[in-house]
Parts: C-alpha cells; structure tokens; sequence
C-alpha cells in the first residue's frame, strides 16, 4: 500500500552484479534473486540459460525482502524475479483462500500488478514444514501435526520472529489440529541455527523451508500437514514485459526440469559443497542438456 | 607614542581590571608596567592593538583613537611579544617569523631574507630556522618570539612577560641584548613585568601599579631605588625588608662586599674604573652617574 | 512523519506494555542485557586498562587490542557465534562485551594517563607504595573518565542490543525484527524509540554518576573557586 | 580455505563495494562535523544540545536507521546513498565531539599570539585552529574510520552489498569461512584505513613529530 | 649527615646525569644545590630517597647505605617538598598534611594535632584545614607542600624548587620563613634551586654544579661572591657583566645609590645602624659580619 514506507519509490539499481554482467546495455534482461542462497541459484539457472540462447543479462542478487523488491520489480527495475507461489500470493492478497499449486497459479494471475505476470511454476517446492529429530519422531511416534496433541511436554518451534503472525503459525496449528506451541524466534529462516537449536533440544519443532538440505542431512522428520495449513510454495518466476516469449519458453524450460529433488541437490552443492551459485547452475544446466 | 586618557575596563563578569588609567608612553622609550599578578598589566597592553577595547576613555597612538582603527590591520603595525613566547607550534621557526609579512602579502623571497636579517638580528643560528618551536630551548624560543614581533618593522612593540619563563641565566642575557637592540632601532616598546629587577634593568620609565591599574609611581629607574613614593613602592622594592639597604662589609680577600639585612650578599664594591673598592673612596660617582650603555661598563 | 506518530501511539498502548513479551519485560530484559554485557567487559577492560595507565606498560598493545576490537563487526560477531553456540544469549553477549571492551578499556588507562605525573611523584616521594598510589590517588582521580567510557559503551551496547533477538534471545529487539518481517512499522519503529529512551536514561544516569565520581578537590578546581 | 580460493572475484567486488560505501561516509563527516563542531566549540549555549545530540545519535539501532532513512531522504531502499547517510550521521556522532575538544585544546597562548599578529578570523581558524585541533581530530578519525568499515556491514541485512553479505550468506549457508573470511577482510580493511590516517596525519602534521621528539 | 661518594648515574637511554659525584652534607645545614637546567640536581636529590637508584656509587644517610633500606619506609623518614607543591587534588589541606602520618599508622586524632601544629609552623591559617589545593593561593599550596613534608618530623627534608612557581614577592616572604624555620627546627635540608639569589639568600653551604652534576665550587654565600673560584662560577653569580660590582652614587634626596655596572639600582648603602651611608665611613663594619637572623636586621 501507499503508506508502506519500503514502497513506491524508484530504486537505482546502482548495486547490482555479483558475478559479473554486461554493463547495463538497454536490451539486457535483469535478474533479481532474493537475500537466500537457493532463490539465487535458481536465478542463476535462469540468468545462464538465457544467455545460452544468446541473452543479455544482468544480475541483480542478493535482495533483502519482498517488500524491497516487488517495487523494483513492478517498476520494471527488474525484469525476472524468481518467486514462490503461495507466499507472493499472500503478498498481493492477505485474504487469498486458494491452496493448490493450480489455484495459487490461477488467483496471481489475477492479482499480479499490470506489466506483470507468473510464468509457469516448477514442481520444486521451497516451504515452509514442521520438523522434528528423529528420536522425538520416534519417541512420541509422531508422523503427522495431528500428531503433535499426544504429546505431553510443552512444545517450543524455532523460526523466524514473523513464524507467530502466519496463518501457519502457532494460530493456525491450534485451529487445524488443536496443538498449542511457543515461538523461539531465530532469524535465519529455517538455517543453521535453528536446525541446530532442533539437534541441540533447545527447541522441540523447527520451522524449515523445504528444500533445505539439512532436513536430510540431520536425518529430521518432517511432519505432515493432511489439513493443507501451510500454502505450497512451488518455485514460480514472475516476469515483465521485457520477457518476450522466446525468453519466457526458455525460463520454463528449465523450471519443467526443477523437481523438489532437483532443488534440494542445488542447495546442497552450496551448503555441503559450498560452490558458488555459477558453477553449481553451470553444472546443473550442462548435466540437463540445457546449456 | 601611546597615550591612554582616563581608561578604565569593567569585563563582563563585573570585574574592573582597569579603573581611570592616563599615561603617555614617550616615542622610542621602553616603557615597563610592573605590578603584581591581576592588577591589569596584560588588559593595558591589549588595549593598544585592540585585543581588549575599553569600557570607557581613549587608547591614542600617535594622536590617533585605536577606537577607530581596522583591529587586523593595526595589529599587523604592532608586533606582540608574549610569555612562554606564543610560537605558533605548527610553523617552523622561520614561518614563525614571517608570520606578519606574509600576512601582509610580502612574497615568499622577501620574507625569507627578512627571516634571515631577524634571526641575525636577535642573535639565533641560522640553521634553526627549519625547526619546529618544539625543538627549540626556552630561550631561543624567546628570541624567535621577538623576531617575530619586530620582523615587520612595527612603530609600537608590546612585551607581555617575555622573559617570565626562562632560566635567570638566559634572562639576563636576553634582557641585556633586548636594551641594545632597543638602543639600535629605537621601536618604542612597552613592556610588563612583575618581576622589579627586571624592571630596574630594563626601563627607561617604570610604571608601578596596584590593584586596578592603580598607578603607585611613575619613573625612572633611580628615582624608585632612591627615592620610592610610598610603602607598597617600597615594599616592592623589598625595601622595608632591608633587602635593598646594604652594608659594606670586608671578606677574606680584602675585597669589600655590600650585603643586605639578612646578611645576602649583594656584590663586591668596586671604583668606577672596575678595580675593587679598597673603601677609601666613599661617595666617589655619585650624583645620578651615566646612563647604561653609554658607560663602558666594567668587566662587560 | 506519519509513521514516526503512529510509532509512538504503539509504545502508549498500555495494551502492549503488560504480560511476559510486553514492553515492560522486554525493555527490563534489553536494560539486563545492556548491563551484563558492560560489567562484564568491565570486568575484562578495567583490570588491563588499570595495569597499563599505573606501569605504562603494554599502551602499545592496549591500543592495537582496542582498535581491532572497534574493528570487528558485531554482525559478523554474531552470526560466528551463533553458528558456533547456538541460539540464546552467550553468542550476542559475546560481540557486545567485544563491542564495549575499548571504550572502556581506552578510559581505563586514559583516566590514569590523566592524573598529573607530579601528584604521583610527589605521592611515591612521601612513601606511597605502589598499591597506595593505584588505589588512593589513580583510582580516584581516574574514575570520572572511566565513568565516561563506561557510559559510552552502555549506549553502543543498548542500541546493538537489538541483535539478540535476531539468534532467539529477547530484548526490545524481538519487536524490532517481528516488525521488520512483518511490515510493522508501527511497532518496528516503536520498539526504535523505546532503545533511544533507554539510552536517553542509561545517559542520563551515567552523567549523574560520572558528576558523582569526580573528587571534590577536583569540582572545585574546576570551578575555579579561588582563595 | 577453499571458499576462499573458489571465490576470490565476489571478495574482491564485496570489499570494493564496502569501500565505495564506507569511505565517503567518512569523509563526509569530517566535512560536516568540523563545522558543527565549531559551533559547539564557539558558542557555549549550542555545546550541550550539540554534543548530547550527537551522542544519542549513536544510541539509535542501526537497522531500523536504515530503513526509516529513505523515507524521510527520498531515496530507495536499496540505495547506496542510504547506508552513506547513516554511517555519515554515526561518523558525525562521533567526529563532532573530536572536532570540539579539538578546537577547545588549542592552546590559548598561540590562539592569542595569532589575534595579536593580525589574523583575520577565518584565516586564523583554517590555518592556527584547525591544524592545532589536527591531532585530537585525526584521533577522533581513526575511530570514526574504523568503526564506519565494522558498521558498515549492517546494510547487508538489507541486501546492501559490503563485506557484510559474507555474514548473511554465509550465515544462510553455514559456511564458517566465508564469515571468517567476512570478519577478517573487515578488521584489516579497518586497520588499513587507520594505518592509512596516521601516516596521511604525520605527513600532513609534520611539528607533531617534532613535539614527540622533544 | 647525608654523604655522596662517587656516585654515577646513567639513564636507560643513555644520560649521563651525573658522573662521579661526592660531596658531604653536614647533619642540621640548608645546603643548596645550585645549577642550570639539567645539571642533574632533581637527580642527586631524588637518590636520597631512592627515587632513583646510582648506577655507581653510594649514597649514605647517617653513614648507612640507602641501597640498603626499604625505599617506602626511607621515603616516610624524609620529606620531600616539590615545586607546584604536588599536592593531591582530592584530598584536603589538613589530609594532605596528615599523610605520613597517616602512612605511617598514626590515628586520626593524633594526625589531627599534628596538621594543626605543622599549619602554624608554616604559617598557615587553621581555618583553610578543610580547603583543598584548588582552592589556596600558590604560595598557601606550597607553605602545604612543606608542612606535609616536615608533618612526620623527619630527620631530612628534601626541596626541588619548592618555590620556583610563585610570585616575587611571595617567594621572598617564604625564604624568609624558610630560614627562620631552619633556625627552628634544625632539620637537615637539601635545597634545589637555579636561581642564584635564592642560593645565596638561604644556604649554609652551596654547592654549584655543571653539567653532569660537576661540581663548579663548594662554599658558603660569602665566598661565593668574594671568591669565585672560577668564570663560570662568576658568569652565574652575574659577575662577568658587572651585575654583582657594584659602585656607588648620590641620588638626588643625598642617600647614596649603589648601582651595577649597568646602572641598574641594586639598593642604597647604609650604616650597620640602618641608617642610611652618608658616605663618610668606608670599611666599617668589614670582615664577614653576623650571621642572618641573629643580627636584628633594619627594617624587618
Ligand atoms: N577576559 C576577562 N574576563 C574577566 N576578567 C578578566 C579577564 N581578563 C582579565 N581579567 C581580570 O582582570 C584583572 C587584570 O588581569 P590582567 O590579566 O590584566 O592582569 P596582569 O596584571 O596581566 O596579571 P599577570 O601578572 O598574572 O599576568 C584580573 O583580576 C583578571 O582576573
Ligand atoms: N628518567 C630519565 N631518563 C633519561 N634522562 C633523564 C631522566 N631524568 C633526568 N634525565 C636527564 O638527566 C639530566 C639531569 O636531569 P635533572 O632532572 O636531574 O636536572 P635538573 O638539574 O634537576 O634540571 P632542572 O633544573 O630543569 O629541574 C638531564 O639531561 C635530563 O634530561
Ligand atoms: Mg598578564
Ligand atoms: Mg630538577
């Protein structure tokens, strides 16, 4: 809205390029990626593709937060923005009821700013999911949140500070399945440290994006949501007129080839490999026969 | 000349450093204000290039009311010589010296050369002229201060303590080379002390003052010893403590020494030719003798 | 402007201040912080700015420690060790007692640098030893610039104490970074105001102890009282 | 260390970047607290409100300074001139302060001594106050050099590049090299800079030398 | 008795402040070291006490080598007067007095007492018991310097310039109290100064030192000026400018003047009566008369 302070303004897109780019010719595409490892790779996957069929693009990574970003995008600052579905859609509309990765589709379409559009979603997934140890999993045999009212010990979740407002937070658990938990506020969204408050037992159930490695690195449970209470959030770009079709057909190309599986193998190349986000889509791309 | 008419400075804490002052400092005389510490030496000397103005009454120079003189300009025509010597510790000895002229826009050359000349002048090494003050010892700090004060040929020079803080060894070399060189360029120059030695060496014409420049006598340097106007004169002086009424006495060596009341001695008596008195003599020279410097003074 | 009255309008609501994560809590529990964290890099800094300014030994050292320490940013402090002790309080501890240790310690010794020399000559000359002189006349006489820089690393401390909340402790800045993420500015800045106010007291307090501190010779010598 | 070796151009683009942002809010506030900090020297009244001023400025979070800037300047979020401004108002906060005890420890005899040569004010001031104030100045500097690069990192919680994105990323990431490496580049590039101040000092302050020495 | 024998001191970066020093300092004398700047008097001093160790040599206190001796407990059997007094800025006047005594385990009371008697041997008043340094005049600060520093009766008072930082006229009015405080107390007292007139106006003995703490020549006053030993004893004393012979004049009121070689007053001749000379008895009273003190000197 208008009278939020991060909006509305124009944005000089003075700091852009971490790897590297064509020095800000008119025709060249800009591509914008989050302040999140996984959402720049998958940029990157686009940004390389594109330049494979002979784009120019420019990057522009690294972007703190939606409320920064979105206006450089609807202002046309940044033509391609990879996105996830259903936390965009809430985004533009907080009432939103649509749960499916298809409805989600369908109402951006809609509610996307003019001069924008969501181009078609991948598979992969990155969000938001319940998890527990192992051992707890075990323990209280635990398989699903509906689970979690069994359990006779006060139960507190790791995640970030803004986990306690979410339609998925604590509210919303208590409504969907009767359970009632505490919020540890760790501001890493769903990193390392709230995976290591998980391990270490200071907290009971961390709240961790999905295609986090670490879910299968640290061998975690993560629970199963039958009531549908989180939103699914299928890897969808968003993209300005600047994007001709040609170049559209090619950014979907490579979101038909991202399974879950696909992305979370990304995301472990950089946080067990710790390979750059070049060379990880560099690999990816060539291994697809897309580059 | 400077004259000063009923001057009086009332500060803006209330306090009266200078209350009804008037005196005429002659043209090319060195005048000396003495005076214990607060009693408004440094506030009169300010007045005469503006750094303090007046409450009330004149400041003249030359006939002139400094009141309405530019105060920058003036105190370019007005060299200022200060205790603990006032170097600008940024500058070398030599941009010390050319302060004033290059502030009056001499070009780098000539200024240079004045240095030289100055430096010469006040007896100080050539060579020191690269150095910061901070490298310099108290008394050739002093003698930079002076070079300074005089490097841009001022009609009027003002000494403000300028010897207070050196070794009584330097003192009185500089006091010594500070009378000739008055009597080589004849600058007429004002010059406080609380210190009366000093005063009695130096002066052509002491001013004595008390509390809120009070003037407590005004004269030459023998007319205070012989014949002092009242008894804080005196007590200055250190009269009234037999420290300036002397006795003759006779050491081993035959010679005769003149001490004070506490027995202190003064020195040893000598003829005027320079020999040691033999005390056969007496009342030999008097009557007010020949002015400093134009004497040949024994053993100088 | 708007935004910054809507702020302010957050912090009077009473509804806000009351219950364990109200703004009384976290503000009791941001001040513990701020406090711990100085006393604890007080308990570091002023034993070693002590033993520097009383032998003037190490001054070298004293300043390159505290110059790096002033180097060292607190963000990557914090994530460091979080990332090494986890969530709750020992890793933001650990960067703000970095982030007060030089201004304290700089006051520690520069406090003693400050006493005249020939005090502490004159002091040793009457049979001083050298504890005497440390705790009887460099104490004493240092203790107002100390009080000074331990008032400036309580204000560098209570504004960076924010960055707890950000690894799961709490503080004022649970609001800072819940209305951050949820575009709450209201109570983003809010929580803001309510770090400067407590700044403003902690400053406050400070100026009344570091008046409280300086020896009463010294006031009046200060003053200029004269005989 | 391999992340480091593996990624050498992004440390290279991240310490430019933290340069371009940090060095000319440290110049700007030298420019702007000298004369703040002559009025608080020159005018008593202005003193108290100045300097206590300036000292809760830097009781102000960084992040939330960060992001309520643009509002009230105009500017984008993401701007660079943002995170400028800020470390430009922390740098202030501390310089003024320097720049005062500065002015106020020119010693009274050589203030004087230049009124009684015949200065005129502003001359005085450039050429006798402030370089005798140099000294307390160039220490205040250093500080505000030193903390403005450890401050600087703040931005990249909001996406500004600087070496802070090391943290976040690495962060993110759990790479402990990359914060490491984040951590180390900052403290040296700090202690360069100050390096860096001292001996611009010493050059520019050639008497100082003469004074230690004496 | 203090005793010098041999004594070197070489500082850490290489000063060589004083070489080969002996000098004997008999029990109950004023003894004056005397000497310009740096001529190592400050470090002969302080090795009395131990503030400096000799890198060679000894020094003996009552025949005893100090090297020997606790330097706190030495340090609270001598006092020791410096100049801008080093008062604690924190601690009052009756506080700081009370000191050593406090030191040393002396009760309150008891400290109390002895402040009160030690203010009234300096001359000082009781009411300024509860000031603090800041709040006294330069002269009270150092008439509290030396009440603290006889305030544990020691048997050796040391004085590095203790009057080197106030006015003329306070400084002469401590001598006096000074040497009339000696004639009192009979403390032994080592005294510093670089100022001549102070040396002769109060020693016993003076010993005037060159660089390196050389000894330039031993005497009392009177030798001092009758015999100089050398020129340089006679550069300081002034000698060599003619400052210390002096002649004779008649000023105008027919009292006679005695001038320098400069014409600079030093006094007016009197009879040993007081009287002023009138220049008719030359050689009367001769040959080294009454110690100061003793005589009722005019005037005082
Ligand atoms: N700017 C001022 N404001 C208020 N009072 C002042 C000011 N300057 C001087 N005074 C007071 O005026 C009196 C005379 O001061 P002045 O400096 O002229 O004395 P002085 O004779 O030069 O003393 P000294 O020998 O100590 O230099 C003193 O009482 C002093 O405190
Ligand atoms: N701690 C020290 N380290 C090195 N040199 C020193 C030290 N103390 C004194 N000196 C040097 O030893 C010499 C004698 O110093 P001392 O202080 O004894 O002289 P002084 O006669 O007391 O001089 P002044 O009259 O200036 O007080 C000087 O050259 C001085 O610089
Ligand atoms: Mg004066
Ligand atoms: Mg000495």
């Amino acid at each position: 809205g208008s009278s939020d302070p991060l909006g509305g303004q124009d944005t000089a897109s003075g700091s852009s390029s971490a790897t590297g780019g064509t020095g800000g010719s008119g025709d060249a595409l800009v591509i914008g990626s989050q302040q999140y490892y996984s959402n720049e790779i998958i940029a990157e996957l686009y940004a390389q593709a594109l330049e494979a069929e002979g784009y120019t693009v420019e990057r522009d990574y690294q972007i703190g937060q939606r409320e920064v970003y979105l206006p450089e995008v609807e202002s046309g600052a940044i033509d391609v923005m990879p996105e996830y579905g259903g936390n965009l859609l809430q985004y533009y509309d907080a009432e939103a009821t649509a749960t499916s990765p298809e409805d989600i589709q369908a109402a951006l379409t809609e509610v996307l700013p003019q001069g924008l559009r969501p181009l078609e979603p991948a598979e992969a997934t990155d969000q938001d999911s319940y998890n527990v140890t192992r051992a707890f999993a075990e323990k209280h045999s635990l398989t699903s949140l509906a689970d979690l009212k069994n359990v006779d010990e006060p139960l507190k979740v790791a995640a970030n500070s803004e986990f306690e407002t979410r339609p998925y937070g604590p509210a919303g658990l208590k409504e969907a399945y009767g359970v009632d938990v505490t919020v540890v506020p760790v501001e890493d969204s769903g990193g390392p440290l709230t995976v290591k408050a998980l391990v270490d037992g200071d907290v009971q159930l961390a709240d961790i994006y999905s295609a986090d490695p670490s879910i299968a690195a640290e061998d975690l449970v993560t629970l199963e949501d039958p009531e549908n209470l989180i939103l699914p959030q299928n890897v969808t770009p968003i993209a300005s007129e600047a994007v001709d079709e040609e170049a559209a057909a090619i950014i979907e190309k490579v979101n038909a080839k991202l399974t879950p599986e696909a992305l979370i193998g990304l995301n472990r190349e950089s946080v067990e490999k710790e390979a750059s986000s070049e060379d990880i889509a560099q690999a990816w791309l060539a291994g697809q026969g897309l580059s | 000349m400077i004259s000063y008419r009923s001057v009086t400075k009332r500060f803006a804490d209330g306090t009266v450093a200078v209350q009804d002052f008037s005196l005429d400092v002659p043209r090319g005389t060195l005048t000396v204000l003495a005076g214990s510490s607060g009693c408004g030496k440094t506030t009169l000397m300010r007045m005469v290039n503006r750094m303090v103005d007046p409450s009330s009454g004149q400041v003249l120079v030359d006939g002139e009311d400094v009141a309405g003189r530019d105060p920058v300009a003036l105190r370019r025509r007005i060299g200022y010589v200060m205790q603990n010597s006032g170097l600008l510790p940024h500058r070398t000895v030599a941009q010390n010296i050319a302060t004033v002229p290059r502030l009056n826009g001499v070009d780098r050359r000539a200024a240079r050369r004045r240095t030289g000349e100055m430096m010469e002048l006040v007896g100080l090494d050539a060579k020191l002229a690269d150095r910061y003050p901070a490298q310099l010892s108290g008394g050739q700090q002093q003698r930079v201060g002076v070079a300074r004060g005089l490097a841009a040929d001022p009609d009027i020079l003002l000494m403000d303590e300028p010897f207070g803080a050196v070794d009584p060894l330097v003192r009185s070399e500089l006091q010594r080379q500070l009378r000739q060189l008055h009597g080589q360029i004849g600058t007429t120059i004002l010059f406080v002390t609380h210190d009366m030695d000093e005063a009695l060496a130096l002066g052509d014409q002491i001013v004595l003052l008390r509390a809120g420049a009070d003037i407590a006598q005004q004269g030459t340097p023998r007319e205070f010893v012989a014949e002092p106007a009242n008894d804080f004169v005196r007590t200055f002086l250190g009269l009234d403590r037999g420290q300036r009424t002397l006795h003759r006495e006779r050491a081993a060596d035959g010679s005769i020494v003149v001490v004070d009341a506490h027995g202190r001695p003064a020195g040893v008596l000598a003829e005027p030719d320079g020999r040691p008195d033999d005390g056969a003599h007496p009342g030999a020279a008097a009557d007010g003798g020949p002015r400093p410097g134009i004497q040949d003074a024994p053993g100088a | 402007m708007n935004q910054l009255w809507e702020a302010v309008l957050w912090c009077l609501d009473p509804a806000h201040w009351t219950g364990p994560s109200g703004i009384a809590a976290r503000s009791l529990e941001h001040l513990g912080y701020t406090l711990l964290a100085v006393v604890i890099a007080a308990a570091i800094a002023v034993p070693i700015g002590w033993w520097v300014g009383h032998t003037g030994r190490g001054r070298g050292a004293a300043v390159a420690l505290s110059g790096a320490a002033r180097a060292l940013p607190t963000l990557g402090v914090l994530t460091l060790t979080a990332l090494l002790l986890g969530i709750g309080l020992a890793g933001p501890m650990t960067a703000f007692v970095i982030l007060a240790v030089p201004s304290i310690l700089a006051a520690a010794y520069a406090g003693f640098e400050a006493v005249d020399r020939r005090v502490i000559d004159a002091a040793r000359a009457q049979g001083y030893t050298g504890a005497q002189v440390l705790w009887q006349i460099e104490v004493p006489l240092g203790l107002p610039v100390l009080v000074g820089g331990l008032r400036s690393a309580a204000l560098q401390v209570v504004a960076t104490a924010t960055l707890a909340a950000y690894v799961g402790a709490g503080g004022l800045g649970r609001y800072l970074f819940l209305g951050l993420k949820t575009q709450d500015y209201a109570m983003m800045l809010g929580s803001s105001l309510l770090v400067v106010v407590l700044a403003l007291v902690l400053d406050g307090v400070f100026a009344l102890a570091g008046r409280a501190a300086v020896p009463r010779g010294v006031t009046v010598a200060r003053r200029g009282v004269n005989a | 260390m391999n992340w480091v070796l593996d990624n050498l151009p992004l440390i290279a683009d991240r310490t430019w970047a933290h340069l371009a942002t940090s060095l000319p809010a440290i110049l700007a506030a030298l420019v702007i607290s000298v004369p703040l900090g002559w009025l608080a020297h020159r005018y008593r009244i202005l003193n108290g409100p100045v300097l206590t001023g300036a000292g809760l400025m830097y009781a102000i979070p960084s992040l939330p300074l960060f992001i309520v800037l643009p509002v009230l300047i105009g500017t984008g979020v993401r701007d660079v001139v943002n995170v400028v401004v800020a470390l430009t108002l922390y740098g202030v906060a501390l310089l003024v302060r320097s720049v005062a005890d500065g002015l106020d420890g020119v010693p009274p005899e050589a203030r004087g001594a230049a009124v009684a040569l015949g200065y005129p004010p502003l001359r005085r001031f450039l050429t006798v106050d402030l370089p005798l104030a140099g000294p307390v100045i160039l220490s205040g500097l250093r500080v505000v050099a030193v903390s403005t690069v450890s401050l600087c990192t703040v931005g990249a919680v909001l996406g500004i590049p600087s070496l802070g994105l090391l943290f976040t990323d690495g962060f993110q990431r759990g790479i402990l090299a990359e914060i490491l490496t984040g951590i180390v580049l900052t403290v040296v590039l700090a202690l360069a800079l100050d390096r860096l101040l001292v001996v611009l000092g010493r050059l520019a302050m050639p008497w100082t030398r003469a004074e230690a020495g004496a």
